[in-house]
């Protein structure tokens, strides 16, 4: 037995003796996670030296190279330190053993899907994960929420299809070349190849949720609770659907000899950076934006792959590992503000900073991250997917302007979208009842925790951590330069920057902040109206103090600039919101309606009576003889 | 020609009777008439002109006999005939006693 | 290889011992007709592994009656595609009888029954050995006798008329084959199916071929219940007691009606598609309007037992789609269908027992209201969908992929669409009954039965594991020569009589 | 029925009985064999439900023999197969000595076979014509 069975078959029988042994359970589990994290360190390790490869029973073929050894790497941490969380977090929930256990299994066999060798090994995994994920999502099915049932069977029948057709790319290929193991850099010049490639990507968009296979992530984000978000959609779907889509657009794949396809990539990338999160800034429910921010993430990573570029695919990589961090990190401190206030509503949460400041800290650098703010992670990822396709221009493709664009503007909108979140959530006033709220215990703020300081740490330390470490040796290009950004110099400056504020602080107008009752028309306001939550920050923008003296000459807000642009924001988002989804709906209650219809009328041939079927059938008879022997 | 005429008459009016009569006992009358219709072509194949029975008692004579086997054959068709037709026949009257009725068209429980 | 007789033998012998010694004592008919499939199942499996030492046809000669230089006698051919029917029939009706043994209880008369079980295992099993064609009918007519009687077993209204129903288009079928088999007669003299092959070799094919071949089909494909043949299906299979629905569902219409048809289409009479590409055509028009109609209809259906019969019409017109397409790919995605949808229907058809036991009703509404949970036959039923609507890693996952890559390779584009669209209404209708039945959340939880439960966790495990060791184990050793036997085509007469 | 269908029926039954024991066993030397004397047997039983009625005959109790001595003759058919099979390893094979041509006692197995067959046929017809007589009397209650 190698380390790469007892990495999959170890969760595997903890779990199953975990789900049997009541009184040991939550330790099982924890033995299973830990196992395996300590497994995939040592594979990690031994990729760093020399590919592995490993057949079993003449079925199961793994390898594991500098690339799936570091998402094998960090998928089993992922799994340890978000089954850390839930063992708390879903204490009381009614049929927990069979969740641990689809959890473990999920996370075991997630990483066998990364050390597939070849086609057949892929395919059997791959499929193990969907029927697992299909488990833990119907477990939430009948969850006291509503709408339970239609978010499982939306996303199954997503999933369930793309998978198909991924399945049906990779059959064919295997038809095709037979049973070919992962590094073959076949041109893209053959209808096969391209077929497979188009049907293989539709597979990876929609695990990673990108446009148009994204629904499923908001949907089931209404149902699932915040441990499954954080590990499923947020990190182990990420991981995954990126690795596969970088693995066969450069390894099995190379995409560099199809023009059109690269762009192809590019334009799903970008327009899923920017609907995404124009469809996330209007969103009023915290679990909703968040996962309408996984999904924009997406685009970053599939634009910076579809690059070609070897700085913009190690940024679109880099991104995927990022998003990881600061995306679960986010999911899991708003399950910990869940925790206590049994709330997602952005209306009604608020001021929740002074009572939960590791949950607070966690989520503020996670936010800054996700929002491209130097000197954190997603900045650093997302300046190497604009260079990349900023060198775009070299190639002579000049659509590049447009996807610079929307990413840029998708960060901007991000970073807009999170303010709003922030502050909603934990600044401004504290509803009442949530006065006596206090941080949450240690196994549930440890793990968010220790994924911010990822975040903190790999966007400061980003050259020599992440990207010497991880990045740039996992993939098959030779890559020298990396841009004129210094992270360390910048986050020194900025340190600087901020130590000068606040001698400054500490010098200027130190007033304490005083707390005075409200008078409209001479009525004492109540606590309740003062209240102000973060989900009308962008309506109301006219009446912002400072965009009122910025444009003072102008007539009340009309001249506002950008009113204007939130209103075309809404409108876009809107459009996206209700025309899309609503177009996409219609679609599935038509077939629904038009099947039951044709059913019914088709059901009415079976009539019961024997003369009509002998009848029906002497007709086919008859048929038959004309057909076959005229 | 002519027998195998008359074959083709004695299916046709077995079709008949199935598709057009309603009472079950007459369904399965013209059942049995489509069967012995079918097992009367196939002993017809085996016959020829002034030929023997196919008896083997001396060599000599072992030019011309009958064919035997369709013979066979149909004694074995015939059996399997009987078979289903005294079991076509006890659940036509085990229908009769639930449904106290012989028509086809009463008897649409299953359908849709 | 000379004990190729006892599968129809021992079934044979159970048969008739059964209602002398069931006489002293009832439950013996239990022990015997299990220790029977037992053995079926043991001798098939070793048949699998004793094949291949052959070569690819092993030929039987019954009462030594030389194949050479007249094929007088009656002889048993057993090659690589009898061999697959073969080990489909006794895997199943091991698991049926098996299940019976419970099931039983809730009737009188459990040794009419065996007999009759064993009598159509008999049957089917000799209708996958005989080398000839005569000999092909009676084992078609005694499988047929006893599943008409098994389906009127209840007595009710509605069996007794299912039953009637069934048998008078049945055994039209069977009269449509006896004149066919009297026409092949009358043109060759002979009923070796290997030497009828040699001899349609070397004549040309005028219309009295044509009108042979279509009163074959038509025959077969009343059996296989194809659409617009298929109006007794959905009777018979949904009145039938829950193990007997599962072997008519399971391996009866497609050893009866699919295998026959097969082999006398592809290796008796040489049909492929370059020489009879209407032929092929006509097939593949008739399987996707029977994926289509009856998928529909089923999605419609608020029967247990009814939505199940209507999805086995929908899947045999997968099979008659990859038949119909003649290449490599989709006959080997036939084949493995054929193995797939035995197993995983017949699950399904038998999971109906103990739910109707327990609920006294088939209907899904009333299942819906009903009071306790029946999480265990929930999640072997659901397993069972998921294998035959065609989702990895079950054993279902592969026919369906390889029907899909075949309509490709065969440049049939649109058929390859309405494959995989269709297979997601397969999804559909089958889970229409794990929502509304198996999904309660309260309520007493309903007990498994032992032999019940075996069974299902005997098919469940092979669901699995098969699907696991497809690509590795079952398709290169197994169905992937057998589809080498289909496709040969008559090649398999050169083989018989070279012996 | 009527005293003079009851006195032919006495006297004849036993002629009918014999002569389809006659065609069973010349079954291999004559056209007949065990099909038709299996039939002609059963004729003459039902001859006898016909005249004397379902009383005389007990039909219940002829309704198990007819079970019992059908099972008897398929499992002597199949059982002479099988000692074939276990003799000459040939299912079927002629195992006995084939004797001279146009004797009783001649052609190995096939008198044998044709035995089994004629009690299986009789009993079962025998079954099938009292299974649909019982029916009736069902009918009329």
């Amino acid at each position: 037995m190698s380390s790469f069975e007892l990495l999959i078959i170890l969760p595997i029988i903890l779990g199953f003796l975990g789900y049997l042994i009541s009184f040991l359970r939550n330790e099982f589990y924890f033995l299973g996670a830990i196992l395996n994290f300590y497994y995939a360190i040592r594979i990690f390790l031994i990729s760093r030296k020399i590919e592995v490869t490993r057949k079993i029973f003449n079925i199961l073929n793994f390898s594991v190279d500098k690339l799936s050894g570091f998402v094998l790497l960090f998928i089993s941490l992922f799994t340890l330190l978000i089954l850390i969380y839930s063992i708390r977090y879903l204490k009381y929930y009614e049929k927990k053993k069979e969740y641990f256990y689809y959890f473990l299994l999920i996370g075991a066999i997630g990483c066998g899907t990364v050390l597939a060798g070849d086609i057949l090994t892929l395919i059997i995994f791959w499929g193990i994960l969907l029927s697992l994920i299909s488990l833990i999502f119907g477990f939430f099915q009948y969850a006291t929420k509503e709408g339970g049932e239609f978010a499982f069977v939306k996303s199954i029948s997503i999933l369930g299809f793309s998978d198909f057709l991924l399945i049906l790319g990779l059959g064919l290929l295997f038809i095709s070349y037979g049973n070919l193991s992962f590094n073959l850099k076949l041109p893209l010049n053959n209808t096969i190849n391209i077929l497979s490639f188009i049907l293989i990507t539709i597979g990876c968009f929609a695990k990673a949720g990108a446009i148009p296979l994204h629904s499923w992530i908001p949907e089931i984000s209404k149902v699932a609770p915040a441990p499954t978000m954080a590990f499923i959609p947020a990190s182990l779907d990420k991981l995954l659907g990126i690795y596969l889509l970088l693995r066969i657009s450069y390894y099995l794949f190379d995409l560099n000899t199809n023009f059109v396809l690269k762009n192809y990539l590019m334009i799903i990338g970008s327009i899923t950076i920017l609907a995404a999160v124009l469809m996330a800034l209007i969103q009023k429910e915290v679990m909703k934006l968040l996962s309408y921010h996984t999904v924009s993430q997406v685009g970053y990573m599939v634009l910076g792959i579809g690059t070609g570029i070897p700085i913009g695919i190690a940024g679109g990589l880099f991104h995927m590992l990022n998003n990881a961090i600061y995306k679960s990190c986010l999911f899991l401190t708003a399950g910990q503000v869940e925790f206590w206030t049994k709330e997602t509503k952005i209306e009604k949460l608020g001021g929740l900073a002074p009572n939960m400041p590791i949950t607070f800290t966690s989520f503020l650098i996670s936010a800054l991250a996700i929002s491209g703010i130097p000197p954190l992670n997603g900045f650093f990822s997302k300046w190497m997917v604009y260079q990349g396709v900023i060198y775009l221009y070299k190639e002579g493709n000049y659509l590049f302007p447009l996807y610079l664009l929307s990413a840029m503007l998708g960060s901007i909108l991000t970073l807009a979208s999170f303010l709003k979140l922030t502050h909603s959530i934990f600044l401004g006033e504290r509803p009442k009842e949530y006065e006596k709220i206090k941080e949450v215990n240690f196994s549930l703020w440890f793990p968010s925790a220790l994924l911010a300081f990822l975040s903190l740490l790999f966007g400061i330390l980003a050259i020599p951590l992440p990207i010497k470490g991880l990045i740039y040796p996992s993939l098959p290009f030779r890559i020298e330069e990396f841009g004129f950004w210094q992270p360390l110099l910048a986050f020194i400056l900025i340190v600087l920057g901020v130590i000068v504020g606040f001698v400054i602080y500490l010098f200027g107008a130190v007033k304490k902040v005083e707390r005075k009752d409200i008078f409209v028309g001479g009525e004492l306001l109540k606590e309740e109206e003062r209240h102000f939550s973060g989900d009308q920050f962008y309506s109301p923008i006219k009446e912002a103090p400072l965009l009122e003296k910025g444009y003072e000459f102008g007539e009340e807000g009309s001249f506002d600039f950008y009113n204007y642009l939130t209103a075309i924001f809404s409108g876009f988002s809107l459009l996206f919101k209700e025309v899309i989804d609503y177009i996409l709906e219609l679609i599935y209650h038509q077939i629904a309606y038009f099947s039951e219809i044709f059913g019914g009328l088709l059901r009415k041939i079976q009539s019961g009576i024997l003369s009509d079927y002998l009848f029906v059938i002497f007709i086919g008879i008859i048929i038959i003889l004309l057909i076959l022997i005229l | 020609m002519l027998p195998y005429l008359g074959c083709i008459i004695l299916f046709l009016i077995g079709i008949y009777a199935i598709l057009t009569k309603r009472n079950l006992i007459k369904i399965a009358i013209g059942f049995c008439l489509l069967e012995y219709s079918v097992n009367l072509f196939f002993a017809f194949i085996g016959y020829k002109k002034d030929a023997l029975a196919p008896i083997y008692a001396n060599l000599s004579q072992a030019r011309n006999f009958v064919d035997p086997i369709p013979q066979a054959l149909v004694l074995t068709a015939i059996v399997i005939g009987l078979g289903t037709t005294a079991l076509l026949l006890s659940v036509a009257l085990r229908i009769y006693e639930k449904y106290k009725t012989f028509d086809i068209k009463e008897i649409k429980r299953l359908k849709e | 290889m000379n004990y190729l007789p006892l599968f129809t033998a021992l079934p044979l012998l159970g048969a008739f011992l059964i209602p002398l010694l069931s006489k002293i004592w009832e439950r013996l008919s239990d022990i015997i007709s299990n220790v029977i499939t037992t053995l079926l199942l043991i001798l098939s499996v070793y048949s699998l592994f004793l094949l291949p030492i052959f070569g690819k046809v092993y030929v039987y000669e019954i009462g030594k009656w030389a194949i050479k230089p007249i094929p007088l006698g009656i002889v048993f051919t057993f090659d690589n595609l009898s061999l697959l029917m073969v080990l489909v029939i006794n895997l199943l009706s091991f698991a049926c009888s098996l299940y019976s043994i419970t099931y039983l209880d809730n009737y009188t008369a459990r040794w009419k029954f065996w007999t009759l079980f064993l009598l159509m295992v008999a049957g089917l099993n000799g209708v996958a050995i005989t080398g000839d064609l005569f000999n092909l009918f009676v084992f078609i007519e005694i499988s047929a006798i006893s599943s008409y009687a098994l389906v009127a077993f209840g007595v009710e209204k509605e069996d007794l008329e299912a039953s009637f129903k069934y048998q008078i288009i049945g055994e039209i079928a069977g009269l449509t084959i006896l004149l066919a088999i009297a026409l092949i007669y009358a043109k060759t003299s002979t009923l070796n199916m290997a030497d009828i092959a040699n001899t349609f070799a070397k004549e040309s094919k005028g219309p009295l071929f044509w009108f042979i071949i279509s009163l074959l089909t038509f025959g077969f494909l009343i059996k296989s219940a194809l659409f617009p043949f298929h109006f007794w299906l959905p009777d018979a299979h949904s009145q039938a007691p829950a193990p007997i629905s599962a072997m008519l569902s399971g391996i009866f219409i497609k050893v009866v009606g699919v295998y026959a048809l097969s082999r006398l289409i592809f290796n008796i009479f040489g049909l492929n598609r370059l020489n009879a590409s209407h032929y092929f055509n006509l097939l593949l028009i008739l399987g996707i309007f029977s994926i289509v109609i009856a998928g529909f209809i089923a999605l419609k259906q608020e029967n247990y037992k009814r939505l199940l019969a209507y999805s086995t019409i929908s899947q045999v017109g997968y099979i008659f789609v990859g038949l119909g397409l003649a290449n490599f790919w989709s006959i080997t995605g036939a084949l493995s269908l054929i193995f797939a949808h035995a197993l995983g229907k017949g699950l399904l058809f038998l999971t109906a027992g103990p739910v109707e036991k327990e609920a006294g009703s088939l209907d899904i509404h009333l299942l819906s209201n009903f009071k306790k949970r029946m999480s265990f036959y929930g999640i072997v039923y659901t397993l069972g969908a998921l294998s035959l609507a065609g989702i990895p890693p079950f054993l279902g996952f592969f026919p369906k992929i390889f029907l899909i890559l075949g309509a490709i390779k065969g440049k049939r584009f649109e058929v390859a669409i309405i494959l995989g669209i269709f297979s997601l209404l397969t999804l559909a209708y089958l889970l229409k009954i794990t929502n509304k039945v198996f999904t309660k959340k309260e309520g007493e939880e309903v007990k498994g039965v032992s032999s019940i439960v075996i069974s299902f966790l005997f098919l469940v495990f092979l669901i699995f594991i098969l699907g696991l060791f497809y690509l590795n184990y079952l398709e290169p050793n197994l169905i992937s020569k057998a589809t080498e036997a289909v496709i040969s085509g008559v090649e398999y007469a050169r083989l018989v009589l070279i012996k | 029925m009527t005293i003079i269908v009851k006195t032919i029926t006495k006297i004849l039954v036993g002629l009918i009985f014999l002569y389809g024991i006659y065609i069973i066993t010349h079954g291999h030397l004559t056209p007949g064999g065990g099909f038709a004397g299996g039939v002609i047997i059963s004729a003459s039983f039902i001859l006898l439900i016909l005249a004397f009625g379902s009383e005389e005959i007990k039909e219940k109790i002829g309704y198990i023999y007819s079970s019992i001595f059908e099972s008897i003759g398929g499992l002597s058919f199949l059982l002479i197969a099988l000692f074939g099979l276990i003799l000459g390893s040939y299912f079927f094979y002629n195992f006995l000595p084939k004797g001279k041509v146009f004797m009783l006692f001649s052609s190995g197995i096939i008198p044998l076979c044709n035995i089994a067959i004629g009690i299986k046929v009789s009993a079962g017809l025998f079954a099938i014509f009292l299974a649909i007589a019982a029916t009736r009397f069902i009918m009329k209650e």
